[in-house]
């Protein structure tokens, strides 16, 4: 009698879920919410603010050229090289800036904690597949550019089970 | 006031915990220095972990002496570490105990070092069988000869390596 | 974007499909018209409505819809008609394809998911069409050393065996394509041959999974076998016919699973095993031996398969209905006429709805009960895969071996004493008739 | 001629002694690997005699080998993200292992809001990758809504982890010295709210499968690992408990702030395929009571991590820390010579402890019942190559 009631336990859970919201998430049509703007870094403080790490944004007028946030990424992916940039800073003394290689990087964020500048930081923008691989090196104007993201779904949790709404 | 009470007993336990822990390494230094005298040399004493090292000869014996008289049963992890400065390799046996519920959080490091240019070591796994794929991947990893382990061999490398073990100091990752 | 060449030009496209068409219609007039002409000296012409059915009769009949339709009726009637489309295999694939695709959205729905969504716009209708485009597209890759006649025979030997036990289902009275006497007895004949089929394609594959797979479905279909037939047994000393027609009609008061139901059980355990179905896919189990039996399968090869084992669904369930859920009976619901009063209307466009000699209130619920019970079946056939895990080979057999046959054995041996002892049969106290 | 229990009984014998080569052509060798299915990144030859297997030789290495020799050449901050790279569904896990023995190497300790943080991100870590574990379970036993559920519900856990630190699953979260970030506004509510719904979806996996007769009949007595050989072969995590030895580092040996957590290590007596599925579930219901009461006793608020510098210098030492991960305790050991870059690496992962077992329970089983098996195991193949 055992078996008949498992058997009869599991139809049930399974006919119960018909019923049930799904949960999947259709990603084209809709993209989740984030927290904040991306992922931050307080130097001073020496934590981090809570964010999704993203693609980089650069702040041309902050960056010093100080190569740290390269050298944070050398033992870990490489993705980051300072290039020359024609901008003139007065506190880029050698008018050089981090170039972003995006099919290297693994998104650990240790660059932004490097950066002791407020330069550097990461944003809700994760879509940036390309159809060359040079399409995915981004240069120092491409980072400065701020992505546009219009995530508004979330994890709701109703009546009806879990569900993206 | 609360509060304060659940702290001062917790630190109480902590202090408790640490006494257990120090005694129980205290004994179990004490047992093996009085059994092999001079023969083990301890290396560190910390919280919960202690490393003593012995020599080549002496390995199986202390092994034993571990698992008969004090029920480490159990190897984490054998590895090794290359010294090439003092021509040396270092093997290190992490054993821990299932069976006697004192050395649960116990872990003896139980290490010896054997010559870097001809690395020959008697292998433990008759003594604990859970050292049979650390052994094997020591042997192909820093060249370790394991005696009586019954397959010396290629495991996690490639089919074709041909170079030294990789994990020897002078083994250069291309590009660094 | 991305998706289109660079040189593409709409009214190019516009200007091929143009061109296309004219090339087809030249090429009909020319040589197709000429050769179906000469051919029809040879043919003999049917007659229909006591005039012979030359094409010029056909043609002009065409044009004047209240002539068409003794053309349809004197064409459902034909045996041609009950091979190829109802209820032979043009519906049994509908059915198939229908099942295939409410099994992917049922198990989804079961599962939190969406299952097929973009093909078609409405909840992925078309999606199996999309999927059957593809796997005609796909190159079919012969494995070397494979026996190479034997494996490009056996799909197509599957889906003909399954369209075999198609054509002994009746779906209504008299609405059958193979009407014979011992048609019991010849569906599990030629159920019988699958796993030969599996066990010769499996050995042509030259492969070590699709080998274990095929020696797998050789075990559990014999193993199955036994008490699948025996299952039925009762139900043909109960009705006293081997027709599967016959069967049916026996059952127009009490249906069969109300006096057998351990062996309505008995018998929808093993139809799950004879199809391979979870939890009884272990000539597929893909952890175990990556695909079965199917390893080496590719593109319409693959695709022949699955038509034929879901043919082979529709076929087992329609049995089942046949054998225990009554046939085809059920309440009368149509009405006595498709539209009252419509057949005597003088409106031409009346007269063709009420499908005046087509409509045959009888058969039609007979149809309509048949096709009800086999979803049915079908459904809960489609829903245990939802809720089980494969079982192991030694359990299936111990199951089919000691379990069913037993099971089996005693219900026949009760049904026999019920009948002796004058409870249940043709002159019992329970009249089946 | 031997008999086949014989074989069976010298394989078994020998599976202790690893196996060697038998030359048989009545066998047959099945290839269970990469390109099968049923694995992973992970290849095992069997030798088949009819339906029993006689012979497993396991062979890992292909994705993660050369891990430790990547260590020596990075520093402690920059081995984050490359360490919890083998198994990136429960990151959390394997950087708090490494966090915790160089934090013993420097001399520092975390803050108390910083300790909760990581132990919370562990707890949230650990359950994402025993779903997916058991997803792959489910499928692995044929049982298709059993991978979907869990996967599913997973998207509750790696929601959280998002929110928390920011990526999904490598979260490169714990470092030395603390936590990347504090957790962000409104994080406690929507965690709890999310455990808790989850914790009730653990009654449904029990309605649908584990309470299934058929996956009964599958995994109970299937696969036996006595308490005698789990010790012997030096099993750990749910393979260990599943044998009847309340054996969990949080509970032996706490570290962090596991000392002052109320919860029991849960284990079973039947030491079968069956109790090793189902240990890491109630491991689950434990994990999301720790996850309560961790929101619980959490400070308000203070430091989350100890600043340290980039290039941190450790004293010369060796120290061997361990957690329990998913898969069981995951020990560091790291040797320093005083330099930023750690002098060796070793890891001693659950997975390679694990996978010990595997010939001795597939000897003289049926081919059936590997996977049964071969995934109760708790082993991720990748973590094995290391």
């Amino acid at each position: 009698m055992n078996t008949a009631t498992g058997f009869i336990k599991a139809l049930e859970s399974g006919t119960k879920h018909i019923v049930l919201k799904r949960f999947t998430l259709r990603y084209p049509e809709e993209k989740l919410k984030f927290v904040g703007d991306g992922y931050q870094f307080d130097p001073k403080k020496g934590v981090g603010i809570a964010g999704t790490r993203g693609r980089h944004i650069l702040f041309h007028d902050k960056c010093t050229g100080c190569q740290l946030c390269a050298i944070a990424c050398e033992g870990i992916a490489e993705a980051i090289t300072m290039v020359k940039v024609d901008e003139q800073w007065k506190q880029n003394k050698k008018s050089i800036m981090p170039q972003i290689d995006y099919g290297k990087c693994v998104f650990c964020g240790l660059c932004v904690d490097a950066c002791p500048f407020y330069a550097l930081y990461m944003t809700n923008d994760y879509e940036l597949s390309s159809f060359t691989k040079s399409h995915l090196i981004y240069t120092p104007s491409q980072l400065a550019v701020k992505p546009k993201y219009d995530g508004e779904v979330e994890i709701k949790i109703g009546s009806r089970g879990a569900y993206h709404g | 006031m609360e509060k304060d009470k659940t702290q001062n007993n917790q630190t109480n336990l902590m202090e408790v915990k640490e006494e257990k822990s120090n005694l129980l390494s205290n004994s179990l230094i004490n047992s093996i220095t009085t059994n092999f005298g001079e023969q083990v040399k301890l290396v560190y004493k910390k919280e919960n972990r202690s490393k003593i090292m012995v020599s080549p000869e002496n390995l199986v014996e202390t092994a034993l002496y571990l698992r008969n008289n004090h029920g480490f049963d159990h190897a984490e992890s054998a590895s090794g570490t290359d010294y090439p400065a003092d021509n040396q390799i270092e093997i290190n046996y992490h054993l821990g105990s299932y069976s006697n519920t004192d050395y649960y959080p116990y872990i003896v490091v139980l290490s010896t070092r054997v010559d870097r240019s001809d690395p020959k070591s008697n292998s433990l796994i008759n003594i604990f069988p859970s050292v049979e794929y650390h052994e094997r991947e020591t042997y192909e990893m820093l060249g370790v000869y394991f005696l009586g382990h019954p397959r010396n061999e290629r495991f996690i490398l490639p089919e074709d390596w041909a170079d030294m073990p990789p994990l020897r100091k002078d083994f250069r990752i291309k590009g660094r | 974007m991305g998706s289109l060449t660079p040189d593409f030009r709409f009214g190019n496209f516009v200007a091929s499909i143009v061109w296309l068409v004219l090339v087809v219609l030249a090429l009909f007039t020319v040589l197709i018209l000429p050769i179906i002409f000469f051919s029809l000296f040879y043919v003999p012409l049917p007659i229909v409505d006591g005039q012979v059915l030359t094409p010029y009769l056909f043609f002009s009949m065409m044009v004047d819809p209240s002539r068409t339709l003794p053309i349809v009726q004197f064409f459902i009637h034909t045996d041609i008609f009950r091979a190829a489309i109802f209820p032979g295999f043009a519906f049994a694939a509908l059915i198939a394809a229908v099942t295939i695709f409410v099994e992917r959205k049922l198990l989804a729905k079961m599962q939190l998911r969406v299952g097929p969504l973009y093909a078609g716009k409405v909840e992925g209708i078309f999606q199996l069409l999309a999927d059957g485009l593809k796997l005609l597209t796909k190159e079919i890759i012969v494995p070397s050393g494979a026996d190479k006649p034997i494996f490009w025979l056996a799909p197509i030997m599957f889906v003909s065996t399954a369209a075999a036990v198609v054509a002994l289902i009746p779906v209504a009275s008299g609405w059958v394509v193979a009407d014979v006497d011992v048609g019991l007895i010849a569906a599990f004949a030629i159920l019988g041959f699958f796993p030969l089929i599996a066990l010769l394609f499996s050995w042509a594959s030259n492969s070590k999974y699709p080998f274990i797979g095929g020696l797998r479905a050789l075990h559990q279909l014999i193993a199955f076998e036994i008490p699948f037939f025996l299952s039925a047994l009762p139900v043909v000393i109960l009705s006293s016919s081997l027709n599967l027609s016959d069967i049916a009609r026996s059952q127009n008061i009490f249906w069969n699973i109300f006096i057998l139901p351990i062996n309505a059980f008995v018998f929808f355990i093993s139809s799950l095993a004879e199809l391979e179905r979870i939890p009884f896919d272990l000539p597929e189990a893909e952890s175990e031996i990556v695909a079965g039996w199917l390893t080496e399968t590719t593109g319409m090869i693959y695709g022949l398969i699955q038509l034929g084992s879901y043919l082979k669904l529709y076929a087992l369930a329609g049995l089942f209905v046949i054998l225990f859920l009554g046939g085809w009976y059920g309440p009368q619901i149509f009405p006595q006429e498709l539209i009252p009063g419509a057949h005597e209307s003088n409106l031409p466009l009346l007269q063709m709805l009420a499908l005046d000699g087509l409509y045959n209130p009888i058969t039609v619920n007979s149809i309509f009960w048949f096709l009800v019970k086999t979803i049915v079946v079908i459904f809960l056939m489609l829903i245990i895969r939802g809720i089980n895990p494969r079982i192991r080979i030694d359990i299936l057999l111990h199951t089919g071996w000691y379990k069913l046959i037993v099971l089996t054995f005693i219900n026949l041996f009760v049904v026999l004493m019920l009948i002796y002892g004058g409870i249940i049969g043709p002159e019992g106290v329970i009249s089946i008739r | 001629m031997t008999s086949l229990e014989e074989k069976i009984d010298e394989a078994k014998r020998l599976s202790l002694q690893i196996t060697k080569e038998t030359d048989d052509d009545r066998l047959m060798t099945l290839s269970v690997g990469p390109q099968h299915p049923g694995s992973g990144h992970f290849r095992f030859t069997i030798k088949l005699d009819g339906d029993y297997i006689v012979f497993v030789d396991p062979d890992p290495g292909y994705v993660h080998r050369g891990h430790e020799k990547m260590c020596e050449y990075r520093n402690h901050f920059q081995n984050i993200p490359h360490l919890e790279r083998p198994v990136i569904h429960d990151s959390c896990n394997i950087t708090y292992a490494y966090s915790l023995a160089v934090e013993d190497l420097v001399g520092i300790t975390v803050p108390r809001r910083g300790q909760f943080i990581r132990a919370l991100a562990s707890e949230l870590s650990r359950l994402s990758y025993t779903l997916y574990w058991l997803a792959i379970y489910g499928i692995f036993l044929g049982h298709s809504t059993m991978f979907m559920w869990p996967a599913g519900d997973r998207e509750l856990l790696i929601d959280l982890l998002e929110r928390l630190s920011g990526a999904r699953v490598t979260n490169a979260f714990n470092i030395p010295g603390g936590v990347r970030n504090d957790i962000p506004y409104n994080f406690k509510e929507k965690c709890l709210a999310q455990v808790n719904y989850f914790e009730k979806r653990l009654k449904e996996y029990d309605n649908i499968f584990y309470n299934n007769p058929l996956v009964r009949q599958r995994t109970e007595g299937v696969g036996i690992l006595t308490k005698e050989d789990a010790i012997k072969l030096g099993v750990t995590g749910s393979v260990l408990r599943a044998s009847g030895v309340p054996f969990d580092v949080r509970k032996v040996e706490p570290y962090d702030v596991y000392n002052e957590i109320d919860f029991n290590v849960q284990y079973m007596k039947t030491c079968d395929s069956f109790a090793r599925a189902y240990v890491p579930v109630l491991d689950m219901r434990e994990s999301c009571h720790i996850i309560r009461q961790l929101l619980d006793k959490m400070p308000e608020s203070g430091d989350v991590r100890e600043k340290l510098q980039f290039n941190i210098k450790s004293s010369p030492g060796e120290t061997y820390k361990r957690v329990e991960s998913g898969r069981g305790a995951l020990g560091y050991h790291v040797v320093s010579d005083g330099t930023p870059k750690p002098y060796r690496v070793k890891a001693s992962v659950g997975s390679f402890r694990n996978l010990l077992a595997l010939p001795f329970l597939l000897t003289g089983s049926k081919l059936g019942d590997m996977p049964a098996i071969y995934w109760s195991l708790n082993y991720w193949p990748v973590e094995a190559d290391r």
